[in-house]
């Protein structure tokens, strides 16, 4: 148990597992607050705007009061829905976004669960979140909310296919799907990272537009799996109001909210650990440890959160037929390209 | 085209139907007609060589008191003239033919009419109130209107 | 183990639904409170109907009960967005009435005034234009700037939104002195933030890919339905009252007028119907340079030509090149203080007419876009 | 009072030490997070959209905007409420979630406006269909104004008794919650009659047949 440092100080025991469990959802919940606060304060920066600034010294404890009045307001259940699938929905929401964090690593010293097969772990439990949101948006009993329900259940199946793309990809270059195997594969100085051909000879710089093409592919995609502008179609406001979480109030809808930005995260991870070294420092040995590598891993998951952030308030919002054409039309043909020319490099070394 | 020129024409097309042309000075040049044949009249005007008024430009029924009034101003884009053709029509059966289709313009502008006015477009194919709720009861624009005191339950007068 | 059924679709029972849709009310993107029934294939729009009045706030009932002087708050408040042009032709009819004329002094401060508004409500149509394709940013660049227009017309008038500035005969009162230094300062800002708008927003490829080849509308069909302004200029008919059937000073100044010309798709499409308002924001930038000139310094006061009784008799149809088209009044005046009948043709209530005609067909996603491209005002609509 | 003002004048415990009722706890969240719908009706709607950007910043309070009434705080009547449209604002606001507050932004609102007299279409005040917390004045009010009403709502919320004890109440209070609770239910039998004889029309607004 080399990757779990609480069971290594505390043995193989209930309270060890209890505590290695209990992480993830203090940062998940830690860092849902602290982006939505991002999310705010970016906007308007982007905007020319201050922002919320009267809670708290610039207004830095505002997540905390939506919280505390979030928690306060009443739940509706429309009279027509149907209330079983609309109570539980949010919850699924939440268990598919928080499941991924079981696998996401911190450093080298704590990964909660180092599976052999954890970036194929993630890809799997991510896709509760189709189920869902459609659950969620055909209960509603709203026309509003099964339209966004059923663009976001199309969108996001279609997605996963060139994003399970590059997933194969990177497996193919790292000969392996566990979190750990890939991330020590590009251990050492930045250009050992998969964005620039993984270790090996200088013969890897010749497949670096194809990492590059893949590292896009799988960029935009993780942006449809996560409903982020510019394909925020299912929850696009301007056309179908709120989505599928029109008829949500009070803590269910701040459960839909909660694991947008958690979805967000793991996406993050996801690009961090398969293309940008995860918890490696990008200069070698230098400030390598443990602990580093925690900021390491965290800095560079939550630059790629800024962009996302970044992109929402720069970008228009495209329409269904085109989001399925940059699906199906340029990206998965891209991403098969780049899958073979990846293979070859990887039999090459 | 001046505006007697176009009563002229009208009158050698339509005679009798083309009552007068009213050039008085403060009031801009306009030709009343008889509403029997306004579709004819009006489709003249839209495609007759020299004429061409392919711009609806504003439609206004007016409460004369006795009668009620409705207003043409048309305008053509290609001859850059224009004109007013005014129809008057009695109270108790204010039946004007609708011109909906000469210009889809006058689609909504005769709803409007019929909405505040009452006058009644022959032959419009959707002739129901626009701006009031459907179950309002009388036509507002009349002079001999009175405020409701009360609308589903709402107290109207301040 | 159970038997393995055999499972038979019936194929000649499934059958397909239109779904009837409500957009509105309340809805975040029309433009107030238009409702509209959007009758749905799946996304395809296969009908629309509007349904409008949520605000008829009885102005033509109110005007036959007020005095010529007394209308104008009230004209005011039919376009919200753009007051000075809504005055400048009730204004210009009552005079046409009166047979009074204006100096050119006063006329150019007119122009100026609904020329900056006309930026304002360019600005408004814009930003939320791109609010409807999901842009949030332009949006407050744009309210920025026109926040800077709005002062200069609080300087003038007092007021921020609803001015009561051009009165029957004259003005409320006199520019200030920094009034031209001002009018620089905001053509400078404007030149530079729509610079800016066209490269984050018109410019940007998810953007015209929305918006061109979407909605587009036929010259022929918008002649007849009436269609007027940018809408029927975007379709590329070189139609602008202020060039074909010139009023106050307009005949005097060089300006061009916009039509679209299918630069990113067909001609009439939404981005054309967009595009010619950035343009003619940029037109009105050099009307107001020019006027700017004819505003001397004198001693004249603006008050003096204002007439002690206004009872005209006589009726005529005034009409001027409004931000969305041709603003038009019928006024019937009977000799008495109170006019007999004001009756407002509104561009917004014809043009939102041609809705049902240019969308069907499209997504509904591109029915919001031809609804926000169309730059409707419900004040004026519902009047 | 909310926890922060507290913070500049505690109780008399000690140093680093500073105590609230829970209530103040739920008032602050309350009040500092105001989620507002994205509705606007008339000339009003127009101020208040430059209150919304960049130069006057509503974000500054925490009230950020929500397409859903579901997931709003409170609704601004902004501009002149018609009869034909005060029926849908009735019905937004019983959509809202609890606890949900109204501002009433400028004179149609309050009172009719301008079209107090002759406006045979207008609802002379929103007060005549929906409680109102705030009003506005002003034709239409400045953002200055509206900013105004906005720290006015916030410190109405603050002082807001969440607890009642129905023992502590006054009786004719308890007498008109009694009374509501009879309403309500007439209602609810009301809406269930009304359901059962238009089941078809469920779902569907008044769709034009």
């Amino acid at each position: 148990m080399e990757s779990n440092f609480i069971l290594e100080l505390l043995g193989n025991n209930i309270w060890a597992y209890l505590i290695t469990a209990a992480i993830p959802l203090v940062f998940v919940v830690v860092y849902a607050l602290v982006a939505i606060l991002g999310e705010l304060k970016i906007a308007s920066w982007v905007q020319d705007r201050l922002g919320p600034m009267r809670t708290g010294p610039w207004g830095i404890i505002q997540p905390v009061a939506e919280v505390v009045k979030l928690l306060q307001k009443e739940d509706i259940t429309p009279r027509n829905a149907n209330k079983p699938l609309f109570n539980t929905a949010p919850f699924v929401v939440f268990t598919g976004s928080f499941a991924a964090f079981a696998v996401i690593p911190y450093s080298s010293k704590f990964i909660p669960a180092d599976i052999n097969l954890g970036v194929f772990y993630i890809f799997a439990v991510s896709s509760f979140t189709v189920i869902a949101i459609l659950m969620g948006g055909w209960a509603s009993n709203n026309k509003y909310s099964v339209l966004g329900a059923v663009r976001s259940a199309s969108q996001m199946i279609s997605y996963e296919i060139p994003t399970s793309l590059s997933i194969i990809a990177i497996a193919a270059l790292s000969n392996t799907l566990s979190v750990s195997g890939i991330i020590n594969s590009q251990s050492g100085w930045f250009w050992n990272w998969n964005l620039l051909g993984g270790q090996g000879s200088a013969i890897k710089y010749l497949f670096i537009p194809f990492l590059l093409v893949l590292f896009i592919v799988y960029f935009v995609g993780s942006l449809a799996e996560a409903n982020r502008t510019p394909f925020d179609i299912p929850e696009g406001e301007s056309e179908i109001v709120g989505g599928y979480h029109t008829e949500y109030s009070s803590m269910k809808f701040a459960m839909f909210y909660f694991a947008e930005y958690a979805n967000m995260y793991v996406v993050s991870a996801m690009i961090t650990i398969m293309f940008l070294g995860g918890w490696n420092s990008p200069f070698g040995d230098f400030m390598n440890s443990p602990i580093w590598q925690a900021f390491w891993f965290i800095a560079k998951a939550m630059s790629f959160v800024f962009v996302q952030l970044w992109l929402r308030w720069t970008l228009p919002r495209v329409r269904v037929d085109q989001l399925m054409h940059i699906c199906w039309k340029v990206m998965l043909p891209a991403a098969f390209v780049s899958l073979i020319g990846i293979s070859l490099l990887g039999v090459i070394k | 085209m001046l505006p007697n020129e176009i009563f002229d024409k009208l009158k050698i097309e339509f005679g009798e139907e083309i009552i007068s042309l009213n050039e008085d000075p403060g009031y801009e040049p306009s030709i009343k007609v008889e509403p029997t044949n306004l579709v004819d009249i009006m489709l003249f005007l839209r495609d007759e060589e020299g004429l061409e008024f392919d711009y609806p430009s504003c439609l206004s029924g007016v409460d004369l008191g006795a009668n009620l009034g409705v207003v043409y101003n048309l305008y053509s884009m290609k001859r850059a003239h224009k004109i007013t053709i005014k129809v008057e029509v009695p109270k108790e059966a204010p039946d004007v033919p609708s011109c909906e289709l000469v210009w889809r313009s006058f689609d909504w502008h005769e709803r409007e009419a019929y909405d505040l006015l009452g006058i009644n477009f022959v032959g419009h194919h959707n002739l129901t109130r626009i701006l009031l709720p459907d179950d309002w009861e009388g036509h507002p624009l009349r002079k001999d209107y009175v405020q409701p005191d009360y609308f589903h339950g709402m107290k109207v007068p301040y | 183990m159970s038997e393995i059924r055999d499972v038979a679709i019936d194929l000649g029972n499934v059958h397909t639904e239109h779904m009837k849709l409500n957009v509105g009310p309340q809805h975040p993107s029309t433009h107030g409170v238009l409702r509209l029934m959007v009758e749905l294939e799946g996304e395809i729009v296969v009908d629309v109907v509007p349904h409008i009045g949520y605000l008829h706030r009885c102005f033509e009932k109110v005007c036959e009960q007020n005095t010529y002087t007394q209308i104008v708050p009230y004209v005011d408040r039919m376009d919200y967005v753009n007051s000075m042009n809504n005055e400048l032709p009730y204004v210009i009819g009552v005079e046409k009435l009166l047979g009074i004329t204006v100096s050119e002094r006063i006329e150019a401060i007119r122009v100026i005034c609904a020329e900056l508004d006309r930026i304002a409500s360019h600005e408004i149509a814009v930003a939320t234009f791109g609010m409807d394709a999901g842009a949030f940013t332009p949006f407050l660049y744009l309210f920025r700037d026109r926040e800077k227009i709005l002062w200069v017309l609080e300087k003038l008038s007092g007021s921020r939104l609803l001015y009561n500035y051009i009165r029957i005969g004259g003005l409320m009162r006199d520019v200030y002195p920094t009034f031209k230094d001002d009018l620089r300062d905001i053509i400078k800002t404007v030149r530079e933030t729509n610079a800016e708008i066209n490269n984050l927003l018109n410019d940007n490829k998810i953007f015209v890919e929305r918006c061109a080849n979407i909605g587009i509308l036929p010259p022929d069909v918008a002649i007849n339905y009436g269609a007027s302004g940018p809408m029927l200029r975007a379709s590329g008919v070189r139609h602008d009252l202020r060039r074909v059937d010139p009023y106050s000073i307009y005949n005097k100044l060089d300006f061009e007028v916009c039509v679209g010309t299918g630069t990113m798709g067909t001609v009439g499409d939404s981005w054309d119907r967009n595009w010619v308002r950035m343009l003619e924001m940029e037109q009105s930038l050099r009307i107001i340079e020019q006027a700017m000139e004819m505003i001397t310094d004198s001693s004249e006061d603006v008050r003096a030509g204002i007439p002690k009784r206004i009872a005209p008799k006589g009726e005529l149809y005034s009409r001027a090149e409004n931000p969305k088209g041709e603003l038009g009044f019928y006024i019937v005046g009977d000799g008495k203080a109170k006019p007999q009948r004001v009756k407002g043709r509104s561009p917004c209530y014809v043009n939102l007419s041609i809705i049902p005609e240019i969308s069907k067909g499209y997504m509904f996603a591109d029915l919001i876009i031809i609804l926000g491209s169309i730059d409707i005002v419900l004040g004026e609509i519902d009047r | 009072m909310g926890l922060l003002d507290r913070l500049d004048n505690p109780y008399d415990v000690g140093d680093n030490i500073f105590l609230g009722t829970v209530e103040d706890v739920l008032n602050w969240g309350r009040s500092k997070s105001d989620w507002y719908m994205t509705f606007g009706l008339a000339c009003c709607a127009i101020e208040f959209m430059a209150v919304n950007a960049a130069h006057f910043d509503f974000m500054r309070f925490g009230c950020i905007p929500r397409p859903s009434p579901r997931q709003t705080d409170f609704i601004i009547i902004s501009g002149t409420v018609t009869l034909k449209m005060a029926e849908r604002i009735k019905r937004l606001y019983e959509q809202m979630a609890e606890p949900k507050y109204v501002i009433s932004m400028g004179s149609c609102s309050n009172s009719g406006g301008p079209y107090w007299e002759n406006g045979y279409h207008v609802l002379k005040g929103v007060d005549r269909i929906i409680p109102v917390d705030v009003y506005i004045p002003g034709c239409p009010p400045r953002p200055e104004a509206f900013m105004d009403g906005m720290v006015q709502l916030q410190s109405k919320i603050n002082h807001q008794a969440i607890f009642r004890k129905r023992k502590e109440m006054r009786p004719e209070d308890i007498a008109a919650i009694d009374q509501r609770q009879i309403e309500l239910k007439k209602l609810r039998a009301e809406y269930e009659a009304y359901r059962i004889e238009h089941l078809d029309l469920t779902g569907v607004d008044n769709v034009a047949k």
